[in-house]
């Protein structure tokens, strides 16, 4: 066991610090979520310095780097703006897909554009009122002279309307078959004909990035699209949940750092009944449930994302690190808010959008049952060391 | 055993107030919450109707109505999924100030307007930086005459804008224990001096207009003081049982509808096979467990009420409750996202708008924290 | 307003009890907790002073009084912190089935002794693969002429060793259904084939001797079943509402005492500055949320007592209250736990025995998580 | 970062499991807790296997290994039974006085007769009634022709009455002095003269230990019995929290996997309704809940030991580690009990035990309120990376 951070690492944590110090703003990023406009610029000086797409190979532009050097990229820019970090690090959405199962000829085409920040991708794998449970799922691929024909409905899916590309969950197999056998994911262009994308209008938060309803109808892709083999959607799909998860967590985790250090320093100056408010023992007492929670749920995300450098990331890890981190932030959002009292609801106090960026994390990729069903099916069977 | 009798008359009116909010203001909740304010004419439809400051009594245009019919404006409106009309704070917090230590002069005037809509009111207590600690109050109010000069700024204002008459909390410069120099004056909107700030950008409460006031060199007659000079701070602690009361009528008259919109949902969403999201067991007990809460916080809601009514000193059950009741809005409001999943982040889903309204109630009328304190003392801990 | 109105002969009842408690069982609890026992005499004592079943009418040796001096009772021997002495297990939960349910000739012969304390019943349901669920049931209960004999085995039997007279629950193996095959029976002590295995050791309720119960072709008399064959599960439906609202009121008082208790010890003990403990925040803040918590579980208790008094149907709220009040014994008795700190780890202590001993409430007269059940249902989720 | 056990930790992990499904018997473990007699040839075997002192240096008959390797010790023989683990890992308590700040004559005198199990040490810190506040302690150590004369009453001493030496918490300056400047530390044999130790009864846990009241009439005892310099008890103090709260919560995580070990056996064997009851998604969620606690809590835990091992624990990590381990042990417990229903009250199916000796971890050292204490004051002026 170690429980420190490499040189390198370190580095990186500093020189991103540095970035969120000269590059952001706290007025241009709430205009961005009140209008709804994407930070370009930002979003191509994070590509340029690497900072986007670190764990990609590097003949893609990446840095060849791990998914733990990701997080930690994902975790310190959204300490230092939630609304902005998770704006920057979720462009890729869907990506994954394509590098851990893409053809050399799909990652040749698109890793390097993603790195640089010129496309976003989208993953569109929700089926319209069905969320997380993706038995029979109703959007289907059918096989038509050497083509896919794509029909269904995907909902409130991230990036929808803006991404170039989008990798979409049809079921390939007949609906009595098992999930297990009867997925397979294919990459869909913006363009294709028969996709419709139906803005989903504002959600809780990430409203610099856009959400859509798709519509596919009769969509054609060629087989070269597919990605993975036929039938083998499942599995993907959770080997992408899983490392999603685990990217959540780190992002959960900056949140609640940048929330609690709002929080801290707020403590320090107000000053109420002639002392600064820190000094009351429950003032006291709420910043120190904060820090700890955010100490736990950092350390599980940072072994749920070193396992997966490893390759030995278990679903479960995924989840309890999603979970847990995710219920951390959105906890200490909370007592952020109440520590700054009345200003804690105000927008320009910022801890209000640090709460909401919080709630996402905790939704986002399936709430709470969703992984405490994964957790339970992964420890149910197994025998722990 | 039922705790709160209402009769046929109350049921009358909750209907009448029902079919007037789904006519009148549901249809236009959305546009409110875009426009960040509601139009003067949805206050004045609400008096036209009856349906404010029904307590205040016939000699003053009101029609001296039992604090029922104030429960019932808060269930109802409750009912409409947004906060922006907000009635119960006009007539049941601030009106009674002006009711209970205005002069008579001042009632006369004041007050038929305030039941008819025709006049919106607003009460300026918090400062910058005066929150909790409300002695550490700067706004000062001299009087020299038979006129006052107020000076200072006030903060998180409800009706900031649309505020026709403001009471105004200020403090006495010259005397040394500010809990023995605040005075209570009533403002009206155009008075020299008196000028409204920013609309506040908050997290929820987007169809209601919380603004910051500021007085410079503003100069009303002293007969617009509410009652004794310096007998502020009494003042506001006679009010304080009410106002915590609707604090916590308003939450719980929330909780229950977020179990209700969140239930029908669950029961009527279905899984890829068919069955309801209500009957997984997580869910299932989840949607108990909440329905149970639900129950005991009406219940307790209910005594309160009965024995506000009966004039009894509930004053520190009323500081349970507001703490209590506005604390399940929250684990209510963030369960309800949780059980719904993804698609609750979408603010189409219409259970966002709570999530993101109720956050203020822990910490509006006096934090949470200020609450415990207060039991506390009374406790004698 | 009160929500139950007890009269001056309740409270002269309660004083009397009172007055009981402190000299004949509060200097005896330790010992009887030593011992895993209460003497059968103390059992006497209680009837001979006319504390049990106060409900049983004066036909059968009964005083025939209202539920509220069942109330009172559950509130008393909560104060005498112990629990051997399972006067609401004996008075509201198994006597009712014989009042209910006995012969005219069965009433006639037990319910006096039942009253006077020479017998001490028991209620055996459970067995050792029939926990929540009742319908695995396996003793059986098969009539041949005006005989029934009965074979099996029972756990978690309150009274087990004390037990005079136990109410079986058996199931008639011809038939298919479980739900229309059991049947209750009322086994004399000394009934050859009836035997007891041994007293079960146990994290709390020492002083209380739970056993499990042998039936090995044990005779009984025909006339000794209760109400008609094969109705017991309709028999126990019609009993659960005051079985759990009893759990949900005893609950209540031992929240109640918990919270009375650790106040008293935080006010007294002092730092060393001789700063009362009580007035550090963080505790001054846990003490008023354990207060208010008390307190809205008193108003919901109150309400369902007052409504199972006018014999409402208030099944579903009484297994919401039995979950609710019982989970929150267990939240207030590791909090006060936790607050006074290493000195509570020590039996000394005395706060630490309710914490043992609570610890079954959740789980017993139908777990937590089967109350939630009950409830999903009639909610229909 | 890394986040797996060395090979040579994993041969103690599983040398331990050995030994105790050899030597640990649950009969055996419910009679001395019954009769409060402590398992002393247990004990023995286990010195001779070098599992107690694993940290002492070689001279002392220790391994020379870190606290990291102590805690799995504690970890894993709690994990077998919570009762039995916690008597062999607690008849040292007090020694880390004498371990990390006493003289090579006190060393030499008591360490190596401790990691042989002859020696049961005592930690005497705690003044009657004043719980962990320090400040002018009444217990006293005043200075007499050489020697250092002690009055005054400790509470609730683990080990009183059976202890060979006692660590005592002094105060040598007066009332008026900082508690920073005016506690000194001194050790003081069971035979001394106006020492007596009361027991102070049953109590919620560990009564195979003893614990006793104990009054110190006119003691006298060389100044070659003080451990630190006059005036550092304080410092010394502290040092010595963050080490026990380390190893405490080390126990924790062991209670908490035994009752989880036990909870999900049962939940896969019971049968009610017509499938074992883990089938039901709510004793699943329960169980994964358990595991998610667990999993955190043991991370955290292994953070504050290889801290400790590498001089840099901060007593915020320390009481932050002992608070998450307790509360998710008392919190894994208490499920585990309702999980068995009926049996989980009944002490033949152990879970109760576990669940009061967690509620035991929760309690010692200082509860919740003194961790958070002990974390705000950490947290509040620190900056965190």
């Amino acid at each position: 066991m170690e429980f420190t951070l490499t040189k390198p690492q370190k580095e990186i944590q500093k020189a991103i610090f540095e970035f969120c110090k000269g590059e952001f703003d706290k007025e241009f990023g709430l205009d961005c979520e009140r209008n709804r406009t994407y930070p370009n610029k930002l979003l191509e000086k994070a590509c340029d310095l690497g900072f986007i797409g670190i764990h990609y190979p590097e003949e893609y532009l990446g840095a060849g780097l791990g998914l733990f050097e990701h997080c930690l990229v994902a975790e310190t820019l959204c300490r230092r703006d939630s609304t902005l970090g998770l704006a920057l690090t979720l462009t890729a959405s869907g990506a994954e897909f394509i590098l851990r199962s893409g053809t050399g000829d799909q990652k040749d085409r698109y890793l390097q554009q993603i790195a640089e920040g010129r496309l976003f991708s989208a993953a569109a794998l929700v089926d319209e009122g069905l969320g997380y449970d993706f038995r029979c799922l109703k959007t289907t691929a059918a096989q038509e002279n050497g083509q896919w024909v794509i029909d269904g409905k995907k909902s409130l899916v991230l990036n929808g309307g803006t991404a170039g590309i989008y990798v979409v969950l049809c079921r390939t197999g007949t609906e009595t078959e098992p999930q297990e056998k009867n997925l397979t994911l294919f990459l869909v262009e913006k363009e294709a004909k028969g996709l419709t994308c139906e803005d989903a209008g504002t959600r809780i938060s990430c409203n610099m990035l856009t959400a859509a309803d798709l519509t596919f109808n009769q969509v054609c892709v060629p087989d070269t699209s597919r990605i993975g083999d036929v039938g083998d959607g499942y599995r993907l799909l959770n080997r992408f949940l899983d490392e999603c998860r685990v990217v959540l967590s780190a992002q959960a985790v900056g949140i609640a750092l940048g929330a609690y250090d709002r929080a801290l320093a707020y403590c320090r100056e107000r000053v109420q009944f002639g002392k600064s408010i820190g000094q009351f023992q429950i003032t006291a007492h709420k910043l120190a449930d904060m820090a700890r929670q955010i100490e736990y749920a950092r350390a599980l995300s940072q072994k749920a994302a070193w396992h997966f450098d490893n390759g030995m990331l278990d679903p479960g890890l995924a989840a309890m690190a999603k979970l847990t981190a995710a219920q951390g932030a959105v906890a200490v959002a909370y007592e952020a808010i109440q520590l700054h009292g009345g200003y804690g609801f105000m927008t320009e106090y910022e801890v209000e959008h640090f709460y909401r960026d919080a709630k996402f994390t905790e939704l986002f990729c399936g709430a709470g049952n969703v992984q405490r069903d994964v957790i339970a099916a992964s420890v149910y069977n197994k025998k722990r060391s | 055993m039922e705790i709160l009798h209402y009769t046929d008359a109350h049921e009358e009116f909750r209907l009448r107030l029902r079919g007037f909010c789904e006519k009148e203001i549901i249809p236009f909740v959305d546009e409110w919450e875009e426009n960040h304010i509601v139009p003067k004419q949805a206050w004045k439809r609400m008096g036209e109707e009856g349906f404010l400051c029904t307590a205040v009594s016939e000699a003053y245009g009101g029609p001296g109505k039992d604090f029922l019919y104030s429960v019932i404006v808060a269930e109802e409106l409750a009912r409409t999924n947004h906060t922006g009309l907000a009635a119960p704070l006009h007539s049941d917090i601030v009106v009674p100030y002006i009711e209970s230590y205005g002069s008579e002069a001042i009632k006369k005037r004041y007050l038929p307007g305030c039941v008819s809509g025709d006049i919106v009111t607003a009460v300026a207590m918090t400062e910058p930086d005066a929150g909790s600690d409300l002695a550490a109050m700067t706004t000062t109010g001299v009087e020299d005459g038979d006129e006052v000069e107020i000076n200072g700024s006030k903060t998180f204002i409800t009706n900031g804008i649309n505020a026709d008459l403001v009471v105004v909390a200020a403090i006495d410069p010259t005397l040394e224990n500010p809990h023995q120099a605040v005075s209570l004056y009533l403002v009206k909107d155009g008075t020299p001096g008196f000028e409204r700030g920013r609309r506040l950008e908050k997290m929820g409460f987007h169809s209601q207009d919380t603004a910051e006031l500021f007085f410079n060199k503003c100069r009303i007659p002293v007969e617009n003081r509410l009652g004794e000079k310096n007998m502020g701070f009494v003042m506001l602690m006679e009010k304080l049982q009410q106002e915590r009361l609707i604090c916590a009528v308003m939450a719980q008259f929330a909780v229950e509808l977020i179990v209700e919109n969140v239930t029908a949902y669950l029961k009527t969403a279905k899984d890829a096979m068919g069955k309801p999201l209500s009957k997984y067991q997580a869910t299932n007990f989840a949607l108990v467990e909440m329905a149970t809460q639900a129950r005991i916080g009406r219940t307790f809601m209910e005594k309160l009420v009965a024995e506000h009514m009966e004039g009894r000193d509930v004053v520190m059950e009323t500081c349970m409750a507001k703490y209590w009741h506005t604390d399940l809005t929250q684990t209510i409001s963030n369960r309800a996202l949780d059980l719904i999943g993804e698609e609750a982040a979408a603010e189409r889903s219409q259970i966002l708008r709570p999530w993101r309204d109720l956050r203020v109630l822990p910490i509006f009328a006096g934090t949470n924290e200020i609450m415990k304190m207060v039991v506390g003392r009374m406790l004698q801990l």
